[in-house]
């Protein structure tokens, strides 16, 4: 390369693009292009709360993405260290805060593990449900916000309709909409009030028939299926590789539930009955682990949910709903890890006891936190619009990220 | 503006003889502008009033309900005043001259061209014989004071939105140019007035769309292609609330905002007209027919046509109009919103070629029958 | 396979840095001060042979530990030496769970990052640097993670100190 | 609206253009889309169909701050996020609202004590209209603080002088 490989006409600098089969050079007019540096967050409206993701942007293609957290760090491991076994249950509803009952139970679970104690059997039933039912408003959140992100707004609002009921149903039993603290450490708070599981069996005749509505109205939409087949794909050993859980894995084609198979409560009567089907994605309208198999798998999930719940209605017995706990707790030494299957992926506690009546250590592994590092993976060479897409599809929660 | 002009005419009559005839050109067109200012203004409030209602009602929910009193129907009047009253704020680092000039030149624009367009058979501003136009030429210079809003802003956001709203115009330019051909072709005017006038027959039902087979696929290539011009969804990457924040008019606020809402909604009901005049009949239906059989005699010039009769057509037309609106406000609350490779693929690769096809095939219909 | 399995078969392989087992055990009842030990069993590991110990766990066939689902450290008390840092391994295919611990000095923590044998490490072992003050070694990407940049201090320390104020808003 | 605000006299004139535009504002308070932590899904919950805040004209939920009134901080603000709410607030026109709330962001809630980053009370950096309390407020409870700010702004003069406070 003696020759220069640039040509100065004036002030136009023309560079050598190519050198032609005929041998003859071609230059180029000298522009330089450079990627745009675009700040998402924390107030965006597709980042669902709080992440920020610093994208770089070569015109509409995302050539890098950086999720920034900690904006809503709320120091739940801190407090967990420091106030009554008992009185950090409500600081579990607040970190998942759309699936409250979930960590409800994969606390009070933790703390069982470290107690030598019998749950009740209707106790462990009325879990169940309680689970599975905010199963179901989780996954009609993301059902809704994800119609949303991809400009459809009104699936939202159907999916908020029926999430009303069920909050209205968790009202009835503990009082509280969102924030439960229904799920103790050996039980449940209180028995179900008269009528309570008549109504929750409506919900599941009612839900069942809406269901159909949202498979329609979004999943199986054309431009929806257009948008998101063969987006965002996460090939399996990626996820397994980013330490994914949950739906997120699922999606990706690998057929693990911690529910059916690593049984916990009574999940394990119900696997052997062969009461609910692990959804896994199939690939269906695009590639194996695209967003629409995530979206897939939640919203097939609400359906086994609903058989979840149907199983517990017809097994319910009459009994106590919690077990012999002292007031003031003292838990003994001892230290445990219980994950539990969550509505995003496993919900692990860590939690440390030397026998007293205040933690040494919880620890919340929150599924959310992983699966939101998956992104910087794979959101590189899409459109921004898939970005918006992919987001979506991970479903986070950010109090549960940053806890 | 030598016939059919009412405000032309009023005017004449009233002016003394000393007044030049210049002047009450002059003075005809203040007015007119004040009319249609205050006509697209009243639509744009009625329109986004409409929006909230059905996108309520479609959504399982009311909206509006208690500003003003029924349905909240003030709702879009105390909007408008409060977006009045609020702060005039121009970022530091945007092109000032630019983010001031912008909404005004889409709003302007949009003016322009709902000049040419007759609202009656016998009330309109301007009788352009290249009406269809004049009407395309003036609402694609929408794009580019959105352009310059999205550039002037100084944000990473607007300049995407600006972006692709320049991509998706050009797109989609050519397939509404082209559908719009096929009526063109059948009708064989340009003028807005003509067109309409020879739909008038068969009980007042001889309208554009059922006068060709091709017609209808031309009719509806013409509608996607306008709600990509009126940057509605599922083509509102524009805006792109989700992924853009606002698009081009994330750094806008209170009045100059509300141009962009307003240029929004007398688009889409700009489009809506054209759709009506060019393929459903214009003012013609049954009403109109009935009308013009009870208050017109055979051979009435449009100057002197009843009130009554201009009325009735007027009202079917508006009608016609608002139900494209309608249509277009149900798709904008059913439908995701398409990517913008997508979008381009669409405009490029499929409404483009079959708007061709449509003419060709429409031509020949012509020709063979 | 249960605990004891998981422990013969990596006793078996002879684990690099395999140190022993702790598992859960009742109170003696002879010794009116011990209290016993609940919860799950795992295994101790040496700190400088983690990453290798990592790699079996997740290469054998019979393990196949392939998604490290938590990791975390744990300050036992103010007046302790030491910290600990625990790993979760969790397996696919053999539905089976592993816990790990190891024990780091206070003085200088220090341990070599896992984040090469599972990415899932890498943010954890981010929130760990900042919230106990240790170092992982070779570590991608080692910035703060939840916290601000400037944040002073180690929250999760025992012996940590709340701020009085942060950038001129108080704290109290 | 600088020329003429606060600038006449209290007489009928002013009294009844006064009336005019503290009724556009009051019923056209549009929020910005901003949630921050469990309060934010009540908030959506209120702006979905069982409570439906667009019936008192505030459902246009709005993106970009610079078309928002109302600033609902709906969770708990850290110090992390406080410079970038303060930034939200100094990038909304005047008239701008806020409204804290739930228990942390009207004073840190459940993380008061032990919570270091969390900041305790969103008022420290951004004036306040209503608080709300609850641990999330029930969607009723925000209706009745969108309702009390409503109060508020129909007693503001605004091109009237101020009335003098002894």
């Amino acid at each position: 390369m003696s020759e220069a490989t640039t040509q100065q006409h004036g002030n136009i600098t023309l560079r050598e693009e190519r050198v032609l089969p005929s041998g003859e050079r071609e230059f180029m007019l000298d522009v330089r292009t450079s990627d745009l540096e675009v700040n998402m967050g924390p107030q965006h409206p597709a980042t669902h709360g709080v992440m920020r993701i610093l994208i770089r942007t070569d015109g509409e293609l995302v050539t890098g993405a950086q999720p920034h957290l900690g904006y809503l760090h709320r120091c739940a491991e801190k407090i967990g260290e420091n106030v009554e076994w008992l009185q950090y249950l409500p600081y579990t509803d607040r970190y998942d805060y759309l699936a409250a009952m979930n960590n409800n139970l994969g606390y009070s679970m933790a703390v069982e593990a470290l107690m030598p104690m019998e749950i009740p059997r209707r106790a462990e039933m009325i879990r169940v449900i309680c689970a599975e039912l905010n199963r179901i408003g989780s996954h009609l959140i993301m059902f809704g916000t994800y119609g949303m992100d991809l400009g459809a707004f009104t699936p939202f609002l159907y999916a908020f309709r029926e999430r009303e009921w069920m909050m209205a149903l968790f009202e009835k039993i503990c009082g509280a909409r969102l924030t439960y603290s229904y799920i103790r450490i050996g039980g449940v708070f209180n028995d179900a009030p008269p009528g309570w599981l008549q109504e929750v069996e409506h919900f599941c005749d009612v839900f069942e028939e809406k269901h159909k509505e949202y498979v329609d109205l979004l999943m199986l939409n054309h431009i929806f299926v257009k948008r998101t087949a063969h987006v965002g794909v996460i090939r399996p050993d990626l996820g397994l590789d980013f330490g994914l859980t949950g739906p997120m894995l699922r999606a990706s084609g690998i057929d693990f539930d911690l529910r059916r198979d690593m049984p916990y409560s009574v999940y394990g009567e119900m696997a052997a009955e062969g009461a609910f089907r692990v959804v896994t994605g199939r690939g269906e309208k695009g590639t194996l682990g695209d967003c629409w198999d995530r979206f897939y798998v939640r919203v097939m999930e609400m359906i086994e949910s609903i058989k979840i719940v149907r199983w517990c209605l017809a097994n319910i017995e009459d009994g106590p709903v919690i077990g012999d706990v002292p007031k003031v707790l003292k838990v003994p030494p001892g230290e445990a890890y219980v994950g539990i299957e969550n509505p995003r992926g496993e919900l692990g506690h860590y939690v440390v006891s030397d026998g007293g009546k205040v933690a040494k250590r919880c620890r919340v592994r929150g599924p959310s936190f992983c699966n939101l590092a998956v992104l910087e993976a794979i959101m590189p060479g899409t459109l921004l619009a898939d970005s918006i897409a992919i987001i979506g599809s991970t479903d986070v929660v950010i109090g549960e990220t940053d806890r | 503006m030598e016939h059919g002009n009412y405000v032309h005419s009023l005017l004449d009559g009233v002016a003394p003889d000393w007044v030049p005839g210049w002047a009450v050109v002059v003075s005809t067109a203040a007015v007119g502008v004040a009319l249609l200012i205050a006509f697209v203004a009243v639509l744009a409030m009625f329109s986004v009033w409409l929006e909230r209602k059905v996108s309520g009602h479609i959504q399982c929910r009311y909206g509006p309900m208690y500003v003003g009193g029924w349905h909240g129907w003030a709702q879009s009047l105390a909007d408008a005043l409060k977006l009045l009253m609020k702060e005039d704020l121009v970022p530091i680092g945007a092109d000032r001259v630019l983010f001031v000039v912008a909404p005004a030149l889409v709003l302007g624009s949009i003016f322009g061209a709902l000049v040419a367009f007759p609202f009656t058979p016998g009330f309109f501003f301007a009788d352009i014989d290249l009406g269809i136009f004049f009407i395309l030429g003036m609402s694609a210079l929408t794009t580019i004071g959105v352009v310059m809003a999205g550039w002037a802003s100084n944000s990473k956001w607007s300049l995407y939105g600006a972006m692709r709203e320049a991509a998706q115009v050009v797109a989609y330019e050519i397939p509404l140019g082209i559908s719009l051909l096929v009526p063109l072709m059948v009708a064989g005017t340009f003028n807005l007035l003509e067109a309409s006038q020879m739909q008038a027959g068969w009980f007042g039902m001889k309208w554009l769309v059922f006068q060709n087979p091709f017609m209808i696929p031309a009719a509806i290539l013409f509608f996607t292609a306008a709600l990509a011009e009126t940057k509605r969804a599922p083509f509102d990457l524009p805006e792109a609330e989700s992924e853009l924040v606002a698009g081009f008019m994330t750094e806008y606020s209170g009045l100059r905002w509300s141009f962009f809402f307003m240029e929004e909604y007398a688009a889409m009901f700009l489009m809506s007209l054209v759709a009506a005049v060019f393929f459903f009949g214009g003012f013609e239906s049954p009403f109109t027919h009935l009308a013009q059989r009870a208050f017109v005699g055979e051979t009435a010039a449009v100057a002197d046509l009843p009130l009554l009769y201009q009325l009735t057509a007027g009202v079917v037309l508006f009608a016609k109009a608002l139900f494209g609106v309608f249509v277009m406000m149900w798709l904008r609350w059913t439908l995701p919103r398409l990517r913008i490779d997508q979008v381009m693929t669409m405009g490029y690769k499929y409404l483009t070629p079959l708007a061709l096809a449509c003419v060709l095939a429409a031509g020949t219909w012509e020709a063979i029958f | 396979m249960d605990f004891k399995g998981i422990h013969d078969r990596l006793r078996a392989l002879s684990a690099p840095g395999l140190i022993g087992a702790d598992e859960p055990r009742r109170p003696d009842p002879a010794d009116k001060k011990d209290k016993g030990r609940y919860g799950v069993a795992f295994v101790r590991v040496e700190a400088a042979r983690i990453v290798e110990f990592l790699t079996l766990c997740r290469d054998d066939e019979r393990l196949a530990f392939d998604l490290l689902v938590d990791l975390t450290a744990t300050d036992p008390a103010a007046d302790d030496e030491n910290l600990w840092v625990g790993y979760q391994l969790l397996s696919t295919t053999q539905h089976q769970r592993l816990a790990i611990k190891v024990t780091l000095p206070k003085a200088e923590p220090a341990i070599e990052s896992a984040a090469a044998v599972h990415r899932a490490a890498q943010w954890h072992e981010r929130e760990c640097a900042e919230m106990f003050g240790i170092t992982f070694l070779n570590h991608p990407d080692p910035r703060n993670i939840l916290l601000p940049d400037d944040w002073v201090g180690h929250p999760l320390r025992k012996d940590y100190v709340f701020p009085k104020e942060y950038r001129g808003i108080s704290c109290e | 609206m600088g020329l003429i605000e606060n600038r006449f006299e209290e007489n009928l004139l002013t009294t009844k253009v006064d009336w005019l535009l503290n009724w556009a504002r009051l019923s056209s308070i549009w929020p910005m889309t901003f949630g921050l932590a469990c309060c934010a899904i009540e908030m959506m919950a209120v702006g979905a169909a069982h409570h439906d805040i667009d019936r008192f004209g505030a459902g246009a939920f709005r993106a970009s701050p610079r078309q928002a009134d109302l600033m609902i901080v709906a969770g708990t603000v850290n110090f992390k996020m406080g410079e970038r709410v303060k930034r939200l607030y100094d990038q909304m026109p005047s008239p701008k609202y806020v409204i804290a709330m739930g228990a942390c962001a009207t004073g840190g809630g459940p993380y008061y004590k032990y919570g270091y980053t969390v900041m305790k009370g969103v008022d420290r950096i951004v004036p306040v209209d209503v608080y709300i309390a609850g641990c999330p407020p029930r969607p009723e409870a925000l209706l009745e603080g969108l309702m009390k700010l409503q109060e508020k702004i129909r007693g503001t003069s605004v091109v009237r002088k101020p009335a003098r406070t002894a």
